[in-house]
């Protein structure tokens, strides 16, 4: 039996469900050398907005207990540069191009997705209204139904290219959002971004990152990100999922999936093992022969709640 | 291109009760690494700690025939990740990823070669030292440490042919102060059309002083800048740096356009503490 | 200079600021042989409804990264039995016992209140509205404002203990929760409860937790907590915190202490270290030596957030 | 009193691909150590993994003077901490928390005893038969594994005058079949009125088969069973078993008030898969 990785993402059709997350692979080139991006389902490259921005002064990152915060603040060389100087490198090296895109207001997101509706060689649109890291946009967004809504609608009106919102953890009901999203003409969500948090240097008692707070992200959030994944699946089951946090193993990928992720994206694992992406392919195609399931696709969803583990 | 290699302990030599040296048996990074480049290490396979920790390859050490067979790592211990590698025995295993970054350029003929070394910055020069010696290059290291016993390796330098100028906080060894006293004489003695090259590595304000120092004799700097790393690939930008540039200052990756800068364009009060 | 550990949470006086978190430390009785109950700040017990219960099946612990799973579902003897066969024992000790609480209506956490006002050796009610391990109450109530300024203001009507609903973490704007309990008569609120949370076997395709969901715990969690307990003191600075989640050492305890936790609580470190108290209070004692502050009260909320690290 | 005691491995023997024994100085465990009780463990000093785990104390060491000088444990690598514990080396350290738990009742002589053990489940019983040859009880080991090479620690029974009645899953040591097969036939060959105290500790459906043949016979068994522990001391409620008493079934902590039971009162269709 031979297995089917590639899986339809709302329209968008992938290779394979491991999808390289925003922010942590920089603009894919950067990985050229050592992963070859047509091999990738896709790739999500740095938040961009539409001008270039410097982000914040380090230190931008801090370990946490089988996590890490993140405060970059989006440094990123703006929407035109990027369809100028690395959509073209991009596009050569094979890769598939998720453009993850952030405003300050509706209308930027707007203006963001129309640039990038003329541009060629993008695959899709992944609007990121949840980074916990700017003091305008992003998360302001993310976590109120309504703005996801705005939003939402603003840049489904100026573009048909596949639109994916990425939905914030951090508000009390994610489903809810989902729906929102989908209401608003969604093809797919994206879930989770990073949780709001914070450390503390006592020696100094000053934050240890610039900017106060971050975003934790890494295996440290992963039960969190399954529970809302599954959440998102029984609340609009029609609905794509792109499932993500703490995915390190083809094992952690694969309980995205039958949680009800159609895909999933690599973050952190990458600054962890950069070589990861052969190991998730083996893997999970490993282990579709080995349950005797055909195709990605046949497992989405998959998980049994008529009863939990009794041992 | 870089290469992951789950590299065997083959010793580990404790110089003192923070600073040790482990060798490495890695072919494969000895035979790309280039002098100022480094490697991610990992020295654990659970999730905490998650990241790994951005190290220096010392040396790369060679068979009788010259082809190499690893590295090795000069590690001071002071937190999670050093203190692993200080408590490594023959036969663990730590993954190391690389080599990295952008190398020193390499002095030639007839320039000479000052290298200033402060602490556990020596580990960006044995390397250096021995391309420099391959190239029939006079060099120097500037060395200083906390005290005489701090000052470790000082025979590999020899062998290579590197003069030696020391300084410890106590005085116990060389010149009494930091690394800068015996630089500054140096810079004396030495008359400003002689070509030298130099290169720091070592604190930050050590690495500033050093720069500022070399800039007010009209002299250049290769620094290699240490700042935290998530990922040494570029994918993170959680290194940066801010650097000087025509069009303004900007924030650099220092894994990827570094971690060796030219003092003179990295925006030193903005570095940090 | 001889430093002080004690701490004043909103009138109950701690001769330190390390509490036993409900749950993780039984009935504080089983304790009882390799820690001296009376040096601890307080023990808050295991979370009583007003009958018993026999709880879940297991499975109902999972291990995850830094982290763990509970879905014990509050197996536990009914507030008549423990004031009957364990309060005697831990006033022996000379505990300062918490006592949680928890209802499937408001009116059953007023009649636990009620039954806890006549018994002898009480110091606080700790409300939890936060448990999200049962399908009736706690979380239920802890999420919803109005469920919390309801539960919080019938149980203050039928009680003069100090009275400290436990918040859930699983909401957007912890701080609102924080406002609102204060506002219906809490004298401290203490945080965060475990974040609902799952895995998955991916073998069985089915839960781990015999209940599907459980609540995260442990150091994995600890930055989020961080956080939320400065946003809390942000917003309300006259209502004492009780800080926790995912403290082992006396680093992360004084880590919420200046983010603004005037005492902390400790739970899942008693299942790795159950002799963690004396390294607690030894290291504060150093902490505390080492930086000329002369008590813990003197550290509450010292954060200071003028500018995060930058190096 | 349980202690925590940061143990030193002296040795660790590999008996196959996946059981390991290994020596611990832990001289103030073995001094306590009651059989049936069990340590929890953990080997590593980051949060990942985060919890201890349960094992038995296998062997209490002693010294010519008969004084304690450590335990053994017998192990079989399933996951994160069992393989660290294989691969542990001497000198490595391995956090010890106990004795805890409930201990088997010790047989008085005229009564024999009957040790039942499946796979790992051999680690419950050493400490059990020292206690029982040093009360003279005539004392027999049914024990199955799965193949001859899975049949560990014979010797160390034997020369505890312990009987041995072995069966492994394919016949190539003692019985052809699981360990209910000589099991039942020293049901058969022993008279009812004979005093047996029956233990046994293995897989749960072979505790739950065995319960339930000495049932038959009109025995009692005392099972060590085997919960996931997330204290081992009370606390968390994780442990629990279904367990049939006066009023009703009820869930009980077993490591409080196990891990040994009566195999009678278990709610073995309770106890999960
Ligand atoms: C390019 C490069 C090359 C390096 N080469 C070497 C080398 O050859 N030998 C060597 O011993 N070290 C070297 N370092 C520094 C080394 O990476 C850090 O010491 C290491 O990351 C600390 O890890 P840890 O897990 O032991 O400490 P952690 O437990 O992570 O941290 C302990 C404490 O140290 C602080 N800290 C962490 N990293 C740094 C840092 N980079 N600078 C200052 N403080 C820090 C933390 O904030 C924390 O307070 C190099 C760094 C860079 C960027
Ligand atoms: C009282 C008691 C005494 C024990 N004595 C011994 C002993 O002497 N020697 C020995 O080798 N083992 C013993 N065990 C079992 C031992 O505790 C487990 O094998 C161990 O916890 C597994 O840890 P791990 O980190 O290697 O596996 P993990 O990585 O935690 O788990 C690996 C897999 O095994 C499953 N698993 C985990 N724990 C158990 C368990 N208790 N039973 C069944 N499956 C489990 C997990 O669900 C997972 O699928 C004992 C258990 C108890 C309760
Ligand atoms: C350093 C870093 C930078 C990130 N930048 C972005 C970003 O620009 N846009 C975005 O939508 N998400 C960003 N994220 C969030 C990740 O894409 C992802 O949602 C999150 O890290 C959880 O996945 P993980 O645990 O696999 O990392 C960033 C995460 C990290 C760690
Ligand atoms: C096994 C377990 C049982 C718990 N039971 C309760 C409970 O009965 N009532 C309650 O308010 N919190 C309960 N909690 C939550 C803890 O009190 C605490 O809020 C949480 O675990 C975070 O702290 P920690 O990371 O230090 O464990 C429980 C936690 C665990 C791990
Ligand atoms: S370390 Fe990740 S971009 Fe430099
Ligand atoms: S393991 Fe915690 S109560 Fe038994």
């Amino acid at each position: 039996m031979s297995v089917d990785l590639s899986v339809d993402v709302g329209g968008l059709q992938l290779a394979t469900p491991f999808i390289a997350a925003s922010g942590c692979f920089g603009y894919g080139l950067e990985y050229g050398d050592i992963v070859d991006l047509s091999t990738l389902g896709a790739v999500a490259v740095k938040g961009l907005f539409l001008e270039e921005r410097e982000g914040h002064p380090p230190t931008r990152i801090v370990e946490t207990p089988s996590g890490m915060l993140n405060a970059i603040g989006l440094q990123g060389i703006g929407v035109r540069r990027f369809v100028a100087d690395k959509l073209p490198g991009l596009r050569d090296c094979g890769a598939v191009v998720l453009v993850n895109i952030c405003g300050s207001t509706t209308e930027e997101y707007a203006e963001i997705a129309r640039i990038l509706a003329d541009a060629d060689g993008v695959a899709a649109i992944e609007l990121n209204i949840s980074c916990p890291n700017i003091s305008k946009g992003g998360m302001m967004f993310g976590s109120s139904l309504r703005g996801t809504h705005d939003v939402v609608s603003a840049v489904r009106r100026v573009t048909t290219l596949p639109l994916i919102p990425k939905l914030t953890p951090n508000v009390t009901d994610v489903a809810s959002f989902a729906v929102a999203a989908r209401d608003a003409g969604a093809d797919a969500v994206s879930l989770v971004n990073t949780f709001l948090a914070m450390a503390i240097d006592i020696e100094t008692r000053r934050p240890k990152l610039s900017n106060v707070v971050g975003g934790l992200s890494g295996p440290a959030i992963r039960p969190i990100a399954v529970r809302m994944v599954h959440e998102c699946r029984q609340a609009a089951a029609d609905l794509p999922i792109i499932g993500m946090g703490g995915i390190m193993t083809s094992e952690d990928a694969i309980e995205f999936i039958i949680a009800g992720a159609v895909a999933v994206q690599i973050g952190t694992a990458n600054f962890v093992d950069p070589f990861v992406w052969s190991k998730l392919r083996e893997g999970l195609t490993d282990y579709l022969h080995r349950h005797d399931v055909p195709s990605v696709s046949a497992l989405v969803g998959t998980l049994d709640t008529t009863r939990g583990h009794t041992a | 291109m870089p290469v992951d290699v789950d590299a065997v302990v083959l010793s580990n030599t404790q110089l003192s009760h923070d600073y040790n040296t482990v060798i490495l048996a890695a072919p494969r990074l000895g035979d790309q690494a280039l002098p100022g480049q480094f490697v991610m290490v990992k020295t654990t396979y659970g999730d905490d700690p998650l990241l790994r920790r951005p190290f220096s390859v010392f040396e790369i050490l060679r068979d009788d025939a010259g082809r190499s067979t690893g590295v090795s790592l000069l590690n001071k211990r002071i937190g999670v990740t050093t203190r692993a590698l200080y408590a490594l025995r023959p036969g663990d295993h730590v993954r190391c990823l690389g080599p990295l970054g952008r190398p020193f350029s390499v002095a030639e003929p007839p320039e000479q070669a000052w290298m200033v070394a402060g602490g556990v910055g020596l580990a960006a020069f044995a390397t250096l030292a021995a391309n420099l010696r391959a190239r029939r290059v006079d060099t120097t290291l500037f060395y200083g440490g906390r005290r005489a016993d701090d000052l470790f390796h000082l025979d590999t330098f020899e062998s290579l042919d590197v003069h030696l100028r020391l300084a410890t906080d106590d005085g116990s060894r060389g010149d009494h102060g930091n690394v800068t006293v015996p630089l500054r004489r140096a810079f004396v003695s030495t008359d400003r059309t002689t070509p030298v090259r130099l290169y720091a590595c070592g604190p930050t304000p050590m690495m500033r002083a050093v720069t500022e120092l070399a800039a007010s004799e009209g002299r250049a700097t290769e620094v290699s800048l240490e700042q935290v790393m998530g990922c040494g690939l570029g994918g993170c930008y959680s290194c940066v740096v801010p650097v000087r540039g025509p069009d303004g200052t900007h924030f650099v990756r220092s894994c990827l356009d570094g971690p060796i800068f030219d003092g003179g364009s990295v925006v030193w009060e903005q570095l940090g503490e």
